[in-house]
């Protein structure tokens, strides 16, 4: 086991599977020379070489289209967008042809491509920080993940270059810099669909992803000294999507709380809401509480943003009112 | 130009238009439904199109007709499965007409949103250059479709990339019922091929030897590693945008004329004064045709509708 | 009172409003001379001349674009989108543009534009029969209106072209040649965000909009036969979104089903099953059921598509199961 | 080309660069965070071109630095509140300085996705041309952004409909960290013009009077009812891309360069030897702009960050 940063864990990702299978390529706008605005491509360039890793101009339809166009002829792109916001300008081609080229086709082709987004409000406005995972949860045929660690992001990213179905990777841009244990194991990796139990109790099930885990993990300990067990759970990815772990884990505690990113309507915490009403309704002895962006786009100034955004506060006092 | 070539390309012209001829009786008898947009009137470049390219090469069709699967091979069976959403198709009733497909001839599909397939051919190309393959994209789009956003962006990209794909403008002088020059600011598509500092060609696309040259040369320009040609062929389409347009938006006389330049009619000419085929050998073609048909239609009367439950099947790996 | 089809219901509004207000244009692929593809416009361009009513090229983006960009500098465009489904075409326009502009610019500007979509299954796969809804009520700032019948689609459509805020506008295909009074009156208009109660009753809650309303009154009347009082809620906006209409309906039923043509994952179903579990819970005696599209692209062939498609049978099992 | 006018040019210019040099150090102080582009080079292209326009006129900026604002008159107090995030800007610390408005100057908006100024401007020149009245749109915008599908949706719309729009692409040579020729088949951006029908016009970004020109031509153009022209300004930028950028990716010769070019200084030395300006005049200029944006930044010093709760209004009328 070794201590890096996340940024540095999606890197080695893209490192040891670039190296592991040629047919892996990487673009988008400033990879190669620069090394990525954020900096996660350093290097890549400079080892796999620049028909393997090269800068696209700023057409975010072609980048992704052409993704989908590698993957169906046998490579396995990775493109990165600068910001997952860049989604939109690419909605066509991500929702109507990563995520249903193969189907329509009658299954004549897999989609092995991973379109990177950084996501994350940072002061920057609302085409430029939000987390989009629940506008594309609702699209069939696209696999989301959006890891919380660097053991995740690495292992998550590895797994998703090598699945054969587009896989949408956020990686939240606040969370690039936070540093976790990341097994040495060059064929470690981490599964879709299962979420992880980032802590166990019984008192009340508190559902976080992306930069909500940590938050979500400061405020499961500052209850735990005030007597509630919480059981925090990370999905890790919302599509797929470990339903039954949610579900066990409102059966144990028979109250939930979902911290997220996004704007609070149809944000994943309404299908996880919807879900346990129709498979748990019995269990649950109080309101389903939901601490998200409430329904305005980001506001850029940090006085405004601070205010809709999730933190520690809004989801430590959505807890204590189920658990008084 | 080769005879056998002119001969086979006649051939599938041919069997193409008859083709149509059906699809329109089988859709009007409600034998078979979908959005079929018939390509009768564009056969020439569509076929000779295709004829220049080698079994190896990538082939993005447009939406107008069935030519393009034609010429490549696809069984008629299987697109008129495709078209009465039966089994024994391409896609197995997901996508219908719109979605033929065929990895093993290189037909990669087709994008339901118009100009999907410019990013799709571009990554294809990019397939090919990074894999160092000895194949082209062949990527076909209607001259409204060429004012789709992702035109400019593919085009460019296959420049700067040298990226070997060869864009094919089939400029049928309309888009539903909108006159190119009411959409188009330029109506030579070909014009915008400066932009990308790259070669934009413009044939009478019903001249099947104009069309042949042309994307002959395209895919040898790739080929040698210099990148994408833009190529305008100049058609028209002789029937309505789809089976069942009242088609009240153009000039009778218009659409005569241009029936006059019926592209079979014209290559027919040709082939019979060059002494290729005389009055025998075409009716045999087209007996021929007609024969194929049949055997697809009764093939395609033969197939089941898909079991309902299948449509859960396939969304992922 | 006269009877017109929904799809003369759509022209008479907007005839109305072109006639009552020259700011108010009109622009789209194949609008003008022909009419529209589903004839909708037909005659509009001979009554208002080509400046307010012309074809636009097949630019979807720009489409859009330019219709914020009108509505800033004083117009009340209403754009045609040809399908509902090319909306992820122009994904940044509306979301990003139409959606925010006014916010992000602190107010400065309204945006009076109305987006027509046509939408709904119709053996014509998931490119051009989806009914989009839920996606874009997930975003801040867009008004989505989904009328089902010619008084709503008239009263409505007015609504929307003299409001100041973006309006998606979905009209179903299907409906377009259902007949329904609708009152002479021109000033006759729908408020948005007021939901509908299409039959009154305490058995069960059916939730329905668009071209899932008819089919859910059929089911009703089917129940009541066999002695169960359905109340059947049509909320024609799901931005804004008559929640309390919905909370109201369930707290004397306890009971409540939603029929939706969306994916099931976070459609609309999924909002108002965790609205209800936030603020209803108590109420409810049986499980949330949704019935919506099985989470995969609508398929093309008539055998499929009916497979996945809510009909009158599945949202009469449904209901059927929670009332016994 | 008038001598106010020029005496005008110089003082604005000179101005946002003074400002932008004391907004670097506000944001390297913590005074000011935000994601702040410098236009650093390229004052003589967005200055003279704002110039040239009328007050009714339209304008939509490209993300590059202050010098449009300040070129057109918004106070720079709210400039640099919108950049801090406060109140007593121009939007409320709602879009912070990629979002600064001035309706009453005709000033749009800023899209932050690249190529979204491309429709929004279409859609202004729409306008003009239903409403009929004597304004036009300018729209900047970059090489980079040149690429987006956007860009050719909106040109030939534009041009289709003559929609009295002048699209000013600022060629500075890079997007980021790529330049033109790594992204751009064409670096010449104009070239694109032919495609369209319309005219495309290169100028010298850095000097004053070809950019006033160009630009004076395509509004009288665009008034004539003749639509829309494309202008490239060759330019340099010559800080990062943003502040904080290490801007390790151009070679320090390269840039050093285009220092030699700096447009205050070649303008400057054309004013002074046509007797325009002398020492004198220009020091105090130059000290009138430090005094502004003194006050400038105590008006923003003393503005209240906004109350938390706005930020939930606004989003609907
Ligand atoms: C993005 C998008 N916009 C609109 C349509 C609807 N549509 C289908 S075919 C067509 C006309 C296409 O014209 P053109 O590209 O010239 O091809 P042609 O039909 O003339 O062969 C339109 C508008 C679509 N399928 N996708
Ligand atoms: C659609 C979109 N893609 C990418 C970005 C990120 N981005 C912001 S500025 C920039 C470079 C723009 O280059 P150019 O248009 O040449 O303008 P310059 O910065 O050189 O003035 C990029 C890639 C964005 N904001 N929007
Ligand atoms: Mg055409
Ligand atoms: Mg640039």
């Amino acid at each position: 086991m070794r201590t890096i940063t996340y940024a540095e864990a999606i890197r080695e990702a893209m490192t040891e599977e670039m190296r592991r299978d040629p047919s892996v390529i990487l673009y988008g706008e400033d990879v190669a020379n620069f090394g990525g605005i954020f900096r996660i491509t350093a290097g890549l360039k400079e080892q796999f070489g620049d028909q393997r890793v090269f800068d696209s101009p700023i057409s975010e339809n072609a980048i992704v289209g052409a993704g989908v166009g590698a993957a169906i002829t046998g490579l396995r792109p990775i493109v990165e967008l600068q910001f997952a916001d860049f989604l939109f300008t690419a909605a066509d081609e991500i929702v109507l042809k990563a995520g249903m080229w193969r189907y329509v086709h009658g299954g004549a082709f897999t989609i092995p491509m991973v379109v990177r987004c950084p996501s994350g409000a940072a002061g920057v406005g609302p085409e430029h920080g939000q987390c989009p995972e629940a506008f594309f949860m609702h699209t069939p045929g696209l696999r989301i993940v959006s890891p919380a660690t660097p053991a995740d992001a690495k292992g998550l990213l590895k797994t998703a270059i090598r699945d054969d179905n587009p896989v949408l990777y956020f990686e939240h841009k606040l969370l690039y810099a936070t540093k976790g244990e990341v097994p040495d194991d060059p064929d470690f990796t981490v599964p879709m669909g299962k979420a992880a139990i980032r802590r166990e109790g019984d008192a009340l099930t508190l559902v976080a992803f992306s930069a909500m885990v940590p938050k979500a993990l400061k405020v499961a300990e500052r209850l735990a000294q005030e007597g509630h067990n919480l059981e925090v759970i990370d999905p890790r990815s919302v599509s797929p999507f470990d339903r039954s772990a949610i579900i066990e884990s409102v059966k144990k505690t028979g109250k939930i709380v979902v911290a997220e990113e996004a704007y609070k309507t149809l944000g994943v915490g309404a299908e996880i809401g919807a879900m346990l009403m129709e498979e748990a309704l019995e269990y649950l002895d109080r309101p389903l509480r939901r601490v998200a962006i409430p329904d305005v786009p980001i506001p850029t100034a940090a006085a405004l943003e601070r205010f809709v955004i999730p933190n520690e506060e809004k989801i430590y006092s959505a807890c204590r009112e189920l658990l008084s | 130009m080769d005879t056998k070539v002119r001969l086979e390309i006649y051939r599938k012209m041919v069997l193409s238009r008859r083709l149509e001829e059906r699809i329109a009786e089988l859709i009007k008898s409600g034998q078979a439904g979908g959005f079929m947009h018939p390509g009768v009137g564009q056969e020439a470049l569509q076929v000779a199109a295709i004829e220049a390219l080698r079994p190896e090469d990538y082939l993005m069709y447009a939406h107008r007709g069935v030519a393009y699967w034609v010429a490549r091979g696809v069984s008629l069976g299987k697109i008129l499965c495709d078209l009465a959403g039966k089994e024994g198709g391409t896609n197995r009733g997901r996508g219908g007409v719109m979605h033929v497909v065929a990895p093993e001839l290189g037909i990669l599909g087709e994008s339901g949103t118009l100009g999907g397939c410019f990013p799709i051919a571009t990554g294809a190309g990019l397939s090919i250059k990074v894999k160092n393959e000895d194949r082209v994209v062949l990527c076909f789009f209607g001259d409204g479709t060429s004012n789709r956003g992702t035109f400019h962006e593919s085009l460019n990209l296959c420049a700067v990339r040298k990226l070997p794909v060869v864009f094919l403008c089939e400029n049928n002088g309309w888009a539903v019922s909108v006159p190119t020059e009411t959409s188009t600011a330029n109506p030579d598509i070909a014009d915008r091929a400066k932009g990308y500092n790259i070669p934009g060609v413009i044939v009478d696309g019903n001249e099947v030897e104009q069309v042949y040259e042309a994307v002959s040369q395209a895919r040898a320009r790739a080929r040698r590693g210099e990148g994408p040609t833009l190529i305008e062929g100049k058609t028209y389409r002789l029937w309505g945008h789809w089976i069942g347009d009242p088609d009240n938006y153009r000039a009778r006389e218009e659409v005569e004329k241009h029936w006059r330049r019926d592209p079979i009619v014209v290559f027919e000419r040709k082939l019979l004064s060059d002494g290729l085929i005389d009055d025998a050998k075409r009716d045999q073609i087209s007996a021929q045709a007609k024969a194929e048909i049949d055997r697809a239609v009764s093939y395609m009367q033969s197939q089941p509708f898909p079991n309902p439950e299948s449509a859960l099947e396939g969304v992922y790996v």
